[in-house]
């Protein structure tokens, strides 16, 4: 867990494309878009690589919000791993719902590689969202 | 011997939860279930069988027995010295009132389950006995009758209006000595009621299938071809062991978090695939035959073998009830000769 | 566990200011199957990787773990070091602590902790990471091109010059394209034949190229240096062996139908050449429109054939060949105008296509040079161009700009002048765009030399009015309503792709963008690259472009092709997905998500008891495979993996970092 | 009832005398008035044991993934529900059409023991048999007679497909649909989804809690038809032994997932689930939420196409923020 001061300080796993969004979150730091570290990233070859059940592992281990960032419809490098993942992932944010985990925890952003501004900014805004939500008590296992 | 008016139940689930967690039957949704009682809970005392044996107080499906971390030298810490709180089980049935001994059997036998233990002997048994039978209720073939529960520690005789409690152990004694201000004395009179309402009971059960001699006849039943047809149907859930309340197998899991972890035991079936998986690959239960087979030569055969002639079925119903696929022990116990009355 | 060796680089200050390398050394020091952590100011450097060589040897390493700038950055480079030391270079992982974690954090402590998080999970992951190998595949020493226009014949010139034989294949019964079509190029106005037949004839006589005019591309399997290719030759009911092309068949053919080279302002016969300079220089019998064919009657052509060359009988030919590379270069197509009733076009003769109107410019065309009206024969004195008709027009046409269209509206307007003295070219814009080599001196030689009028506007409407055409218009600049009346109109209809292009693209496994033109590989980087290797891109098939840009990228996609083929074999990736076969149910969920088709279903014979049973399970052609995972997620049962990214290695990963 | 059942006898005879299949997958009765489980049938004489009466409710199909490797062919007899889960295993590519004879039966729904032990005392039951619109209830001390609408299963109310949807021979005309099907066919669902969301987290949690992990819910489904269940590996773990909610809202997320597009509705997991859990619920949000991203579909219909999530259109909308 990130160091906490005072409140609450989430744990935010961003699992991320090797083409776009990984390189948006490279071309972040290179030109010092700041976010705050609660945001961790895994690198995956593809949204579409990205299985359900890593996204549900993240949240039992203590994810307070996990987010899966690919390349823009149209514009994945495997020609349609992001139009799979953008199926697989409504169905699964519409269940989490459904079941009453909040949404909101769970997001699917497509952020480029020449997208380092918007990386920081989604990091920010998801950041600061499922901080505002508290811990992800729901799906988190009790150890 | 005391009594209560079923009326006042309210004021008896008041003063038992004071005595420690007080766990009893109630419907919530579609089934009937043990859980911890609370102030705006009401007993079902009517269902016979919770959905779930009340075995899992001493027996929990899932249970931490160890918890380790690395740090400089590796630190264990048994956490089965820590299980047992003072609880009160209300409403067990006398099938599984007598499955609670077939359990200490395995349990207490040595090597003693410490937390097992520990949680048996901080729980007070409180038996329910039952009036009516269930169309598959078979408890009378194992010899268990329907009004009485030798091993609980107090039997809740059920006489039509009110409940007559009897103690049958220094545990239930001292509890219904504490229960004085709620409980009227019974009379010789309410005696005879529970004598009468015991005696009623014991007609309108039926035994269904005799078991007479038969773990002896299944000594050489291993081989037979019986087992090649029957598994068929088994769809290999977990229905019937998880439902069961002598079934008894885990698996130990270890949950590693790191350089800390938990080793877990947790419920198993020996319905499932994976049950007798061994590491390297191999499964000396390799199909669902050889895995229906065990379950029923270790109710039948295995166990009785072990422990002194006794089966491991208290004739509860429930995997008659609900096998999805109608795959019970009162077929199989007919099949292999042990039948006196079908319907 | 793996005895696991930990990398930490300061790099310089750009990690040592924000992480705290120290306690970052001895938390990893604590990590599970860790024995070896140490700390380099550059472990880029030769002093860094000879710290790793040295320590996998000294500390009997089995795995290195890295922390430092992104694996976009020098994970190759790490991968040879620890491959020098004698372990397989994917035993190493790579945790990003400068791009994600020390250049956008500040908190030095926060940060440190997101540091030991990502070592953590960098280490948990090459625990469980495996050797992989690279295989070598051969390659077919033989480049196909799709598409006989200036890209396709460029692209075939040029891998042919480096010594590949190439099958140049092009749907018209002549080689040439859209070149052949225009009079001039702009901003020299060198005239298009004079440059692009040689090139059409070095085709012809190069031994190295094999022209399949009239034929298009069937079916493509296959991969990377091991393409298999099947085109159909359409039936010509001409023996190409026997004809001479002396052309009397098509002077003597009865059936005229509309010339498509000259887009219907002449006609051609059914026996046919698209153009006079065509190469191969043997007609076609068109026989959708032959009277043998449509009536069963006539066989004129065989009649006067001096060589016995017609022959009806002939059917469509298949042929199956390999190749190491393609080429896609299907150019496009002018823009349809049915959306655009408001220009009258195809309502009054004299409004012409700019296309139409260059092969009224042209020596050889309808008019034989001249620049007259359709309607009257006679030469128009005002003409109105009309820009981006379908361009720029997100409502009813294509968003994008057509590229070329203000450039050989320019050329128009000059030689509008050129041809016509005292004809005034009025042109109506929205913007003029002219990057370019001489390109805005070329348009301003339009309006200072040649008294073109440029008027910034939308026409939004042009009358037929007797003999002339009123155009009706705002001027933009001055807010003025603007009604011109001409002798004739030309729309710049926009560049669309080429009819068919999404077919092919499916053909190729190669993706299209939203208006079907092909997509390059990397925007900037991979230009004429596409998504799948093997296959380039070279001239509009991939969007709106000039000649000169064609033929650059024509000539890329021959340098890249050259490379490719000049290589013993390829190196495969192997980061791809492979099929654990005992759990494979056999369902092919994995084949349906495959944008490679690199699955495949195969039986397998296994013992269950004393039987041998068949089942099928997939099976992954790893040369197709490139390593994007959807399988694996499609696969329920866990039976398809992604070497590399294992399940098994994301989730620990994915439990590592949660810790 | 007695015309149908000789009508399932005859045929399962035939076919067995003739050779055409080696074994008959159909129901036969057992020893209480509501167990009607699914009998093998390999020789003509066996085939007297055959009945299909209101209880005929377990689908059969399941049982082909393994007997269609042991037969040559295999006569299966299926309800609509039923054989729509043909259609799963064929879509599936776990089954090949001609390997199975399959014999269509029309079905007006199943009954619910459970709704005809509340309204009778269940140990004096001796049969429930249909005769027309009615139920006859046959009892230790007479007889009565019900509407069979009111005693179905709730997952027949709301049945879409009564008649086979494949099949080589239909034995008896096509039955109706039920009217007011598609309004009930969400409703439970929307009843859900209106309420807030931690009502929503503590309504199905509480379902939840009941859950044993007894898998029977996704061993009696035709579409949980893996060779090996990632449920059941050790390797990545993918979910835990332990029972508590975290690992139970895994296994009934995935579980669910697994199925997305592939539901084609039999509501057997539900009628099964010895806990009393309303997967169906959870199903049917999903097919729910398919129909409104992705265009409607009904799964086990069409075994040639592509399930849902096995395709994709470029223009796709997004369940969730795609900016």
């Amino acid at each position: 867990m990130p160091v906490t001061r005072e409140g609450f300080e989430p744990l935010i796993v961003a699992f991320c494309c090797n083409w776009c969004s990984y390189a948006g979150a490279d071309l972040a730091g290179t030109s010092r878009q700041t976010y705050p570290s609660n945001v961790r990233v895994i690198r995956v070859p593809c949204s579409g690589r990205v299985n359900p059940g890593f996204i549900i592992r993240a949240f039992q281990r203590g994810a307070d919000g996990v987010l899966v960032a690919g390349c823009h419809p149209g514009d994945c490098h495997y020609h349609s791993g992001n139009y799979h993942a953008r199926r697989r992932f409504t169905i699964l944010k519409q269940m989490l719902d459904y079941l009453g985990i909040e949404p909101e925890r769970f997001q699917v952003r497509w952020i480029s590689g020449s997208e380092g501004a918007k990386f920081s900014a989604v990091m920010n805004e998801l950041t600061e969202n499922v901080r505002k939500l508290g811990p992800n008590r729901k799906l988190r296992d009790a150890r | 011997m005391k009594k209560i008016a079923k009326t006042k139940l309210q004021e008896l689930w008041q003063r038992l939860s004071a005595e420690g967690a007080l766990h009893l039957p109630v419907r919530s949704d579609r089934v009937v279930e043990f859980v911890r009682w609370q102030e705006d809970v009401s007993a079902d005392l009517d269902a016979l069988n919770a959905f779930l044996p009340p075995k899992k107080y001493f027996y929990p499906q899932t249970e931490t027995v160890l918890k380790y971390q690395f740090e400089d030298t590796l630190q264990l810490t048994d956490v089965s010295s820590l299980a047992g709180e003072k609880t009160i089980l209300f409403g067990v049935r006398p099938c599984d009132a007598a499955a609670f001994s077939l359990m200490d059997k395995v349990y207490l036998g040595e090597p003693v389950d410490e937390a097992y233990r520990r949680r048996r002997e901080s729980t007070v048994v409180i038996a329910l006995g039952c009036l009516e039978p269930e169309e598959t209720c078979f408890c009378l073939a194992f010899d268990i009758d329907p009004g009485k529960a030798p091993g609980a520690d107090l039997l809740a005789a059920d006489t039509g209006t009110e409940l007559v409690f009897i103690a049958q152990s220094s545990k239930g004694e001292e509890l219904l000595a504490k229960l004085n201000g709620v409980l009227q004395e019974a009379t010789s009179g309410d005696e005879n009621k529970v004598k009468d309402a015991q005696e009623r009971a014991r007609e309108k059960y039926v035994t269904r299938v005799s078991v007479h001699g038969l773990a002896e006849k299944l000594d050489t039943f291993f081989d037979s071809v019986y087992w090649d047809r029957l598994y068929r149907r088994c769809i290999a859930c977990g229905t019937c062991t998880y439902l069961c309340p002598t079934c008894h197998c885990f698996d130990l899991q270890e949950y590693a978090a790191g350089r800390s972890g938990e080793r877990i035991r947790c419920w198993d079936a020996c319905m499932f695939p994976d049950f007798t998986q061994m590491a390297g690959g191999h499964n000396p239960r390799p199909t669902q035959k050889e895995r229906v087979r065990q379950r029923f030569m270790h109710k039948l055969n295995y166990f009785p073998r072990q422990h002194g002639g006794e089966y491991a079925c208290v004739g509860c119903g429930r995997c008659v009830r609900q096998c999805p696929v109608h795959l019970d022990i009162l077929e199989v116990i007919r099949e292999m000769g042990g039948a006196v009355d079908g319907r | 566990m793996r005895r696991t060796g930990v990398f930490i680089c300061w790099c310089g200050s750009n990690i040592a200011a924000t992480v705290d390398i120290d306690l970052a050394v001895a938390a990893a020091k604590k990590m599970p199957g860790v024995v070896f952590a140490d700390q380099n100011k550059y472990t880029c450097s030769e002093i860094g990787q000879e710290m790793i060589r040295e320590a996998i040897r000294t500390h009997r390493l089995e795995r290195v773990v890295v922390a430092a700038c992104s694996p976009r950055m020098h994970e190759n480079t790490f991968r040879k070091t620890v491959a020098a030391a004698g372990l397989n270079p994917y035993f190493l992982e790579i945790a990003n602590i400068r791009e994600q974690c020390s250049w956008v954090h500040k908190d030095k402590e926060t940060a440190t902790d997101k540091a030991i998080a990502l070592i953590r999970t960098a280490v948990a992951k090459a625990a469980r990471n495996e050797a992989l190998f690279a295989s070598e595949l051969p390659i077919e020493r033989r480049a196909l091109v799709i598409g006989g226009g200036i890209a396709g014949i460029q692209a075939a010139l040029d891998i042919a010059e480096n010594g590949f034989v190439v099958d140049l294949v092009e749907k018209e019964p002549s080689i040439g394209g859209r070149m052949a079509q225009l009079d001039k190029t702009f901003p020299t106005l060198d005239c298009s034949a004079c440059i692009l037949t040689p090139k059409m004839v070095e085709v012809a006589q190069s031994e190295k190229i094999t022209i399949f005019s009239y034929a298009e591309v069937e079916k493509v399997e296959g991969y990377v240096g091991n393409f298999t290719v099947t085109v159909r030759s359409r039936a010509r009911s001409v023996d190409m062996g026997k004809c001479t092309g002396c052309g009397d068949c098509m002077l003597k053919c009865p059936v005229k139908v509309d010339s498509e080279f000259d887009l219907g302002l002449i006609k051609r016969r059914a026996i046919y050449t698209p153009f006079p300079q065509a190469v191969p220089n043997k007609p076609a019998i068109d026989r959708e429109n032959c009277r043998w064919f449509t009536a069963g009657k006539c066989r004129v052509c065989e009649k006067v054939c001096p060589a016995g060359a017609i022959d009806y009988s002939q059917e469509d030919e298949l042929r199956t060949e390999k190749y190491g590379a393609i080429v896609v270069a299907t150019g496009f197509d002018p823009k349809k105008l049915d959306n655009y009733g408001e220009y009258a076009y195809g309502k009054h003769p004299d409004v012409l296509t700019s296309l139409e109107f260059e092969r009224l410019l042209n020596a050889s065309g309808p008019t034989g040079g001249k620049i007259l009206r359709p309607s009257n024969g006679r030469p128009p004195k005002n003409v109105a161009f009309i820009q981006c008709v379908g361009s720029r027009d997100k409502a009813k046409g294509n968003p994008y700009c057509a590229k070329v269209c203000c450039m050989y509206t320019a050329k128009h307007a000059i030689l509008l002048c050129e041809k016509v003295p005292g004809a005034r070219p009025f042109v109506f814009y929205i913007d003029v765009r002219t990057p370019g080599k001489d390109y805005e001196e070329f348009y301003n030689r339009a309006y200072e030399e040649f008294g073109a009028t440029y008027i910034k506007g939308n026409v939004s409407k042009v009358f037929p009015d007797g003999e002339k055409l009123l155009v009706r218009s705002v001027d933009a600049l001055s807010g003025a309503l603007v009604e011109l009346e001409v002798d004739m109109v030309v729309l710049a209809n926009s560049v669309d792709a080429r009819a068919g292009a999404k077919e092919l693209a499916q053909k190729l496994s190669i993706t299209t963008n939203a208006y079907n033109f092909f997509n390059e590989a990397h925007p900037k980087l991979r230009p004429v690259e596409t998504h799948t290797a093997g296959i380039f891109l070279a001239g509009t098939c991939q969007g709106p472009k000039d000649i000169p840009e064609t033929v650059a990228q024509a000539s890329a996609a021959a340098v890249k092709v050259a490379a490719l083929l000049g290589k013993d074999s390829l190196l495969s990736n192997p980061t791809v997905a492979e099929v654990n076969e005992k759990l494979c149910t056999g369902d092919m969920s994995c084949l349906a998500v495959c944008p490679y088709g690199a699955i495949s279903e195969k039986m397998l014979e296994e013992r269950r008891g004393r039987e041998t049973v068949r089942r099928k399970v997939a099976e992954v052609n790893m040369a197709l495979c490139q390593g994007c995972g959807a399988c694996t997620v499609a696969c329920r049962p866990g039976a398809i993996n992604l070497k590399g990214f294992t399940n098994e290695q994301i989730m620990a990963e994915v439990e590592a970092i949660c810790l | 009832m007695s015309t149908a059942n000789g009508k399932i006898r005859s045929s399962a005879a035939e076919a067995l005398a003739e050779g055409r299949v080696t074994l008959v997958l159909g129901w036969r009765k057992k020893d209480f008035w509501w167990q009607s489980p699914v009998a093998f049938v390999e020789s003509a004489a066996e085939a007297e044991q055959l009945t299909f009466d209101p209880f005929s409710v377990y689908n059969p199909v399941k049982y082909l993934l393994e007997a269609a490797g042991c037969h040559e062919k295999v006569g299966v007899f299926v309800k609509g529900c039923d054989s729509r889960g043909i259609n799963r295993l064929l879509q599936d590519k776990r089954l090949e059409r001609e390997q199975v004879l399959i014999f269509g039966l029309p079905c007006s729904g199943m009954v619910d023991p459970v709704k005809i032990r509340a309204a009778f005392p269940a140990p004096k039951i001796c049969e429930v048999a249909r005769d027309g619109e009615e139920l006859l209830v046959r009892l230790s001390d007479g007889q009565e007679r019900v509407q069979t609408a009111d005693f179905l299963l709730e997952k027949c109310l709301t049945c879409r497909h009564p008649n086979p949807v494949v099949y080589d021979r239909l034995l008896w005309e096509r039955v109706p649909v039920r009217s007011g099907v598609d309004a009930l066919r969400f409703a439970r669902v929307s009843s859900v989804a209106q309420q807030q969301i931690q009502e929503r987290y503590a309504y199905w949690t509480r379902q939840f809690s009941r859950c044993i992990r007894c898998f029977a819910c996704r061993n009696t489904c035709p579409a949980c038809n893996c060779r090996s269940c990632i449920f059941d590996q050790a390797e990545p773990r993918w979910l835990g032994k332990a029972s508590d909610m975290s690992d139970t809202l895994n296994y009934q997320i995935t579980r669910a997932f697994h199925v997305a597009g592939r539901c084609f509705e039999c509501g057997e997991c539900e009628r099964i689930c010895p806990a009393g859990i309303p997967l169906q619920e959870l199903n049917r949000r999903l097919i729910m939420d398919i129909d409104k991203y992705f265009g409607p579909y009904e799964a086990g219909l069409a075994p040639g196409d592509l399930p849902p999530l096995g395709t994709y259109r470029g223009e796709d909308p997004a369940g969730f923020d795609e900016s």
